[in-house]
């Protein structure tokens, strides 16, 4: 045995004589895209496309391939649900350290942020700004940018989305977006003669009024405690992140008043949250007895899981949606989340032309962003969808609380489409994200020992130091 | 000499001496088996509530008192959890991963405990000094340049990158070792003076007479390739090579909202129960591979 | 041992062992001290051809965290914890079973069964059986539902239900419940070696003692756990080298969050550490295992010396 | 102290659960060991001699029968209570014990009014220790003593308590040639100087014969014979005795008697009055044969092997059982060694005559 350790040392000053030796570095990084003069030459390339979707995504996605391809022959997708989002980042992650990665992937703001640490993703200003013309093989022409009507049908906010990566460089596309609503038993406020709150201080009086009336109940759940810290600055207007400079801001006191003021919602059973109920809040809102709440506010893309489940062939209550409340009701915030696209440097530059040229279908086709978002869920990210007449008859105009809640949730999103807010990407905002949620969780719910005050600071300076340390 | 021993012997009546030490004797029989199966039921327990837990209904199983026994016992979870993760293919798949790699393991492991066992040449104790000094360093490290590594050699999605990384473990070598220098040395010089080839001494004395080591091995492997996750969800993931604990953990993650943790038991129950059965028909051989490696360390 | 005519045979042997471990298991050993001597070094942003300095810059990241510590304390806690009483349950188990007859293989079988599992399988069945509420609000009219188990347990013998391991439990009740998980987990191996070793003492050393009068206990203390010395010293070392790597058996109970809800990260360990670093921060999470690699080997030293000194024959 | 066996039997279950067979390792056993003597029991392997000897001492449990230790009934007493000292095999000494702590172990377990007090446990302890000459190697442990000295700690610590019976179980059979000499001279000496009845298990006849005050030569679990060596060795009753006990073992012939003759093969070598005419077996020792030209009894020479004071003269004859004759003589006999042939008359009373069919003695009268 003592032999082993011996040798083991040995071994490790071994390695430590060959580190010198191997200090080279591999260097897999893609070279800068730039833009071929002929464009799309019509050469045969394969697209990889990792992604999230379900198998009923899926099929539509294969669907609008197969019209892709009546357009584009050559180019052949190849795609392939990875797993989660966070699945994708990581697949991702480990394949651009080898060269391996897709062309194509979903994306988040920050998955986009740690691969630009690799400068992997390819800026798409010069794609989107260019004009020459590709021809199609029925025929026709396209140019390859995108034309002022086409950037001008997109909701801002989420186009917008594609440039917080403090360069001033676009480099994502909005796919399909969905945001934060709040739901409500529209049933129970009818009948108690409640109206949905418009802003915090009436939904605090609204809470008190329910409890009133059902002692046992928790009148809101609010499923994602990050994206509520997170608004919650947006409607303040006080500092969260930079993608600048000094990146973490949001130890300030406007931030740990609203997190103070909510601990006390939490101890009076207002509130509570995913973590802290131990579930998507859904349940407690669908819950017919027990422990229930009358408000939630989740994802516009999770509508149909906020619907309760038939009994005798009926909704027991009728659900309504509506904006989440405000600090300024006259200068609303929503967050924007869901996937974006995000295309991957590649060696030969008409893989790079095709991806985009994919790319810009799936945002731009009316067409398949009504179908996806009929079966999503989730909200297209162009306006024109809402004039598309199977989109507008076959789903808008029927929403309602119960079975066509999925539209009622888009409606509501497109309604408000001015309010949405993107935060700022760069190599840890996704740690900041995680930090205020668990900060969230924690004040709301940690035992005080009396000083909430102090409680509550410690909470944001360790959530600070950690944003730092892992982004340092 | 013997009188103090007499005395003690007058002293007592031996009628109950005898009749004492035989309750004693008892008690202690009794308080040993007492201890033994209150402890055999804390350490069973769990996979008892992991079975009735995979035959509960939902509503059943977040009942505020917990049944010991289910009321209604619902197979109908276990199809699900079927279903929901495509087992049959995973099954198949992790079987093949298993029986390749550990057929050329057990060859590989063969060879080099033989040469390390029996064979003379320079260097031979640093090299297997260093061998198992390897086995102290946490093994997670090896993951990220190993990635890296398979890549480099094309063999991303593919069996290939399942079997060969693990081919060769430096704790197997080892534990077939110390079996081969049990055989004595005598067998060997025999086998010699008759001219019988080393592979061939090899293949008819040691290979017979470490039976029960690579048998050893050969259940711990296969229940390596069982158990295995995070390299497999690493480097392949396509289904056509997923194995089945990615299987599972994949199926149970793409679903929203809660768990229905009976469905969840009940895959459990499921990949838990051929490493079961594996256990309980080869008992002997895998105790007898674990200790052996305790024993002589 | 032969003199062999041909010493390159030996080598021929060796080959494929030799050429596969070069590739997986010494090149990454090399890669992983190059890493931790690379300041500031991740493969994203070596990818993106970002020069490093050479240096300690990553050991002293990792010793200044602020979490660092916890995670080392949490790791040692455990060790400190688990090793003596899962030794000590088990050599007590092993005694016992082997001064039985009937029913000894069909017990041995199940204290050997939990060696067989998945630990984070078997933890997430822990998990509910610790639990406190349920995984969502059920049909009952109180916030409390479904009380795990142990609880119900607990409460049947009058104590009160105790808040495990859910949003808000103490740190002690966390560290009951991974100390019992892990001893646990960790008794079948130890089971098997002191049965083992029992098995192999000498019954003439208890005949003797018996004819010597020789009580129970004495017998206990001074013939069986004496000769059973070289096995208690295996599994007390096998067992901190083990416990020093403490990880996936906290991954089973509190999952990926590796603590209660609203704190996460409480019950970090070393591992744990590591495996948080590497996924961005490569040269961070190889300083921490060389860190870890160190302690594991000081530990061992101490261990080996005292039980050099504590070992009889 | 004496110890009394009475019909002392032990039945040990079949290993093979569905053939019932049982195995009767001690038959019916019955003895008075008188006190302070030192008995050898003595059988070839598997004849129940160590089943004796640890039902003796309590570790094993008599299926019937009864053991008494003076008047005492032990019989359902344990080990412990009896007050025996043990010595094993292979000493069973604690191997991470020093001798000291080996001698003192016994001493130590000993409670109530009988407890001692340390310096009565060392100063028996050495002077147990001295009785067996090991005073020198007390902190020694027993991987650093050689088979000799192991021996005596072991002896050493069944005799510092004092036994009221010591038994050793084979305990020669793990030392060398020269050392086995020695010692059992030394267990001779150690059990005279004690007096303690002492009771030993051997295969070794040789061993037995010299140290013995009696000897009980056993087989397949059957007592064959009880007695003081040199009578036994002298007038052995049955052909398994004959042939176990004497080096080189006695000379086997296939014989018969005819008309108060005694024939070995067509060779009539001697008078055997009293004797029914019967074929038999003839067994002769070693030390039975005197060469004589007169001899009646013709054998094939194939050597002569010098032994010092005496000669071995090895030959053949077409009746006998062995493959060759070992016959003993004094050196003053010469023999012709280029001889083809040997001729020998025969001492009567180193002649024995058994059934053929039982193997028992038969008894002749000799003039």
């Amino acid at each position: 045995m003592k032999k082993i350790l011996l040798a083991t040392l040995l071994l490790l000053a071994l390695c430590f004589n060959c580190v010198s030796m191997v200090a080279c570095n591999n260097s897999n990084v893609a070279p800068e895209f730039e833009m071929p003069e002929v464009g799309y030459d019509g050469s045969e390339v394969t697209i990889n496309f990792y992604h999230t979707m379900g198998a009923n995504l899926r099929e539509v996605l294969d669907a609008y391939i197969v019209e892709f391809n009546k357009l584009y022959p050559n180019i052949h997708i190849n795609h392939q649900q990875v797993g989660s989002y966070d699945d994708v980042r990581d697949q991702i992650k480990t394949e651009i350290t080898v060269g391996n990665q897709p062309h194509i992937a979903y994306c988040y703001p920050d998955h986009v942020a740690l691969y630009n640490l690799a400068k992997a993703v390819v800026s798409l200003d010069d794609l989107i700004a260019s004009d020459l013309e590709v021809t199609r093989a029925d025929g026709t022409t396209e140019t390859m940018g995108l034309t002022d009507e086409q950037i001008a049908d997109f909701i801002q906010g989420y186009y917008n989305e594609g440039k917080q990566f403090g360069d001033g460089k676009m480099y994502t596309m909005p796919l399909s977006k969905s945001t934060e609503v709040l739901y409500y038993n529209k049933t129970f406020f009818e009948a108690n003669n409640l109206t949905p709150p418009t802003t915090w201080d009436e939904m605090e009086a609204l809470c008190e009024k329910i409890r009133q009336i059902d002692p046992t109940c928790i009148p809101l759940g609010y499923d994602s405690e990050a994206n509520w810290f997170i608004t919650m600055c947006e409607q303040y207007g006080s500092p969260y992140t930079s993608a600048t400079g000094e990146h973490f801001l949001f130890d300030n006191d406007t931030n740990r008043n609203f997190v103070a003021r909510f601990r006390e919602w939490h101890q009076k059973n207002y509130v509570t949250t995913k973590e802290l109920s131990g579930g998507y809040t859904s349940d407690l809102f669908k819950a017919q007895d027990g422990t229930r709440s009358y408000m939630s506010i989740g994802s516009s893309a999770g509508a149909t899981h906020q619907r309760p489940d038939k009994v005798n062939d009926a909704y027991p209550f009728e659900v309504g949606i509506t904006t989440i409340p405000q600090v300024d009701p006259a200068n609303p915030k929503v967050i924007s989340q869901g996937p974006s696209l995000c295309i991957f440097k590649k060696a030969n530059q008409q893989e790079v032309i095709a991806s985009w040229l994919f790319v810009k279908f799936l945002t731009t086709s009316v067409e398949f962003q009504a179908e996806f978002s009929m079966v999503s869920g989730y909200v297209p990210v162009i306006k024109s969808v809402g004039q598309n007449e199977v989109y507008k008859n076959e789903f808008l105009d029927k929403a309602n609380g119960g079975d066509f809640i999925a539209a009622l949730s888009a409606k509501v999103c497109l309604e408000q489409e001015a309010a949405y807010y993107t935060s700022p990407a760069f190599n840890g905002s996704s740690t900041a994200r995680d930090q205020v949620g668990l900060l969230m969780q924690k004040c709301l719910s940690a035992d005080a020992n009396g000083d909430v005050a102090a409680m509550i600071k410690k909470a944001f300076e360790d959530a600070v130091a950690e944003c730092k340390y892992q982004a340092d | 000499m013997s009188e103090s021993t007499m005395k003690v012997m007058q002293e007592k009546d031996l009628r109950k001496v005898t009749s004492s030490q035989k309750a004693v004797k008892i008690a202690v029989q009794f308080m040993l088996y007492a201890f033994l199966i209150l402890m055999a039921i804390i350490i069973i327990f769990p996979f008892y509530w992991m079975l009735i837990s995979s035959v509960k209904s939902l509503s059943e199983y977040r009942l505020s008192v917990p049944t010991l026994f289910p009321r209604e016992i619902l197979f109908s979870n276990y199809v699900e959890a079927f279903n929901q993760a495509n087992l049959g293919r995973l099954f198949l798949n992790t079987l093949y991963v298993g029986l390749v790699s550990t057929l050329l393991s057990l060859v590989i492991t063969v060879l080099s405990a033989f040469a390390f066992a029996r064979l003379e040449f320079k260097g031979k104790n640093t090299l297997f000094a260093l061998l198992l000094a390897t086995m102290m360093i946490p093994g997670e490290l090896f993951t990220i340049t190993n990635y890296a590594t398979v890549n480099a050699f094309g063999w991303m999605d593919s069996f290939t990158v399942l079997i060969v990384p693990f081919l060769v473990s430096v704790f197997y070598i080892y534990l077939l070792r110390q079996n081969f220098m049990q055989i004595p040395n005598e067998l060997y010089l025999a086998a010699k003076v008759d001219g019988t080839s080393d592979l061939k001494y090899l293949w008819k004395v040691m290979i017979p007479l470490a039976l029960p080591t690579l048998i050893s091995i050969t259940i711990l492997k296969m229940m390596g390739a069982w158990n295995s996750y995070v390299w497999p969800r690493l480097v392949a993931n396509k289904e056509e090579y997923r194995l089945i604990t990615n299987g599972l953990r994949n199926a149970f993650t793409e679903s929203t909202g809660d768990v229905n943790i009976p469905v969840q038991m009940a895959a459990v129950a499921i990949v838990s129960l051929p490493l079961f059965l594996v256990f309980i028909f080869l008992r002997k051989y895998i105790m007898k591979g674990v200790s052996r490696s305790g024993i002589k360390g | 041992m032969v003199e062999s005519k041909h010493p390159w045979k030996a080598w021929i042997y060796l080959a494929p062992a030799i050429v596969l471990l070069l590739i997986f298991t010494v090149w990454p050993i090399i890669n992983t001290v190059r890493m931790a001597f690379l300041e500031g070094y991740s493969s994203m942003s070596a990818v993106g051809g970002m020069q490093y300095n050479f240096g300690f810059g990553n050991f002293k990241q990792v010793l200044q965290y602020k979490d660092f510590l916890s995670c080392l304390t949490n790791t040692m806690l455990l060790c400190v914890l688990t090793v003596p009483i899962s030794t000590i349950l088990a050599l007590l188990i092993a005694v016992c079973l082997n001064a039985i007859r009937p029913l000894q293989r069909l017990l041995q079988t199940i204290f050997f069964l939990p060696y067989v599992t998945n630990s984070i399988a078997i933890g997430m069945v822990f998990a509910a059986m610790f639990n406190m509420v349920g995984s969502a609000f059920g049909s009952e009219n109180e916030i409390v539902i479904t009380a795990g188990i142990i609880n119900n347990v607990i409460e049947f013998f009058g104590g009160t239900a105790v808040n495990w391991i859910n949003a808000g439990s103490t740190y002690w009740a966390n560290i009951t419940v991974m100390v019992v998980y892990i001893v646990w987990n960790a008794l079948p191996f130890k089971i098997l070696i002191l049965l083992g070793g029992l098995q192999s003492i000498n019954k003439q050393y208890y005949d003797a003692a018996k004819v010597d009068g020789t009580s129970r206990r004495r017998v206990f203390t001074k013939i069986t756990v004496p000769l059973l010395s070289p096995m208690l010293a295996y599994v007390v070392i096998t067992g901190f080298i083990g416990g020093f790597k403490e990880y996936s058996s906290i991954v089973g109970i509190f999952g990926d969050d590796m603590g209660p809800t609203g704190d996460p990260r409480r019950l970090n360990t070393m591992v744990g550490f590591i495996y948080d670093a590497l996924a961005n921060k490569q040269g961070r999470a190889s300083a921490a295992a060389l860190i870890l690699f160190g302690i594991i080997f000081v530990v061992t030293m101490i261990n080996l010396y005292v039980s050099k000194k504590k070992t009889h024959y | 102290m004496k110890v009394v066996l009475q019909n002392l039997t032990k039945v040990f279950p079949g290993r093979n659960k569905k053939v019932n067979e049982e195995v009767v390792a001690v038959n019916d056993f019955t003895f008075t060991i008188p006190d302070g003597k030192l008995i050898g029991l003595l059988g070839p392997s598997g004849c129940g001699k160590s089943t004796t000897l640890y039902m003796i001492s309590g570790l094993q449990k008599p299926t019937s029968g009864k053991i008494f230790f003076g008047d005492d009934d032990v019989t359902e007493l344990s080990a412990e209570s009896r007050g025996v000292g043990l010595v094993f095999q292979n000493y069973a000494l604690y191997p991470h014990m020093t001798v000291r702590q080996n001698i003192l172990f016994p001493l130590q377990n000993l409670r109530g009014k009988d407890k001692l007090n340390k310096n009565e446990m060392l100063e028996r302890a050495q002077k147990a220790a001295a009785l067996v000459q090991i005073d020198n190697l007390m902190d020694r442990k027993p991987s650093e003593l050689s088979g000799g000295q192991q021996q005596r700690v072991a002896i050493a610590r069944a005799l510092v308590k004092m036994p009221s019976v010591l038994l050793l179980d084979e305990p020669l059979s793990n030392l060398d040639a020269r050392l086995r000499l020695q010692t059992r001279e030394e267990i001779r000496r150690i059990q005279k100087e004690t007096g303690i009845t002492t009771i030993f298990v051997t295969h070794d006849q040789e061993e037995a014969m010299s140290i013995s005050d009696m000897i009980v030569v056993m087989k397949l679990g059957l007592v064959q014979q009880i007695g003081r060596p040199q009578d036994v060795y002298d007038d052995p009753v049955n052909l398994f005795v004959a042939k176990f006990l004497g080096t080189p073992p006695i000379n086997v012939f296939d014989g018969r008697v005819e008309n108060g003759r005694l024939y070995i093969g067509e060779d009539e070598v001697m008078k055997v009055k009293g004797v029914e005419d019967q074929p038999v077996t003839v067994g002769i020792r070693p030390e039975g044969f005197t060469p004589d030209s007169k001899g009646r009894l013709v054998c094939g020479l194939n050597g002569v092997e010098i032994m010092g004071r005496d000669v071995s003269v090895v030959s053949t004859h077409p009746a006998s059982l062995n493959p060759v004759i070992r016959s003993i003589i004094n050196a003053d006999n010469k023999i012709d060694t280029s001889a083809e042939t040997v001729k020998y008359s025969l001492k009567p009373h180193k002649v024995f005559l058994f059934n053929k069919e039982t193997e028992t003695r038969i008894y002749f009268e000799v003039k």
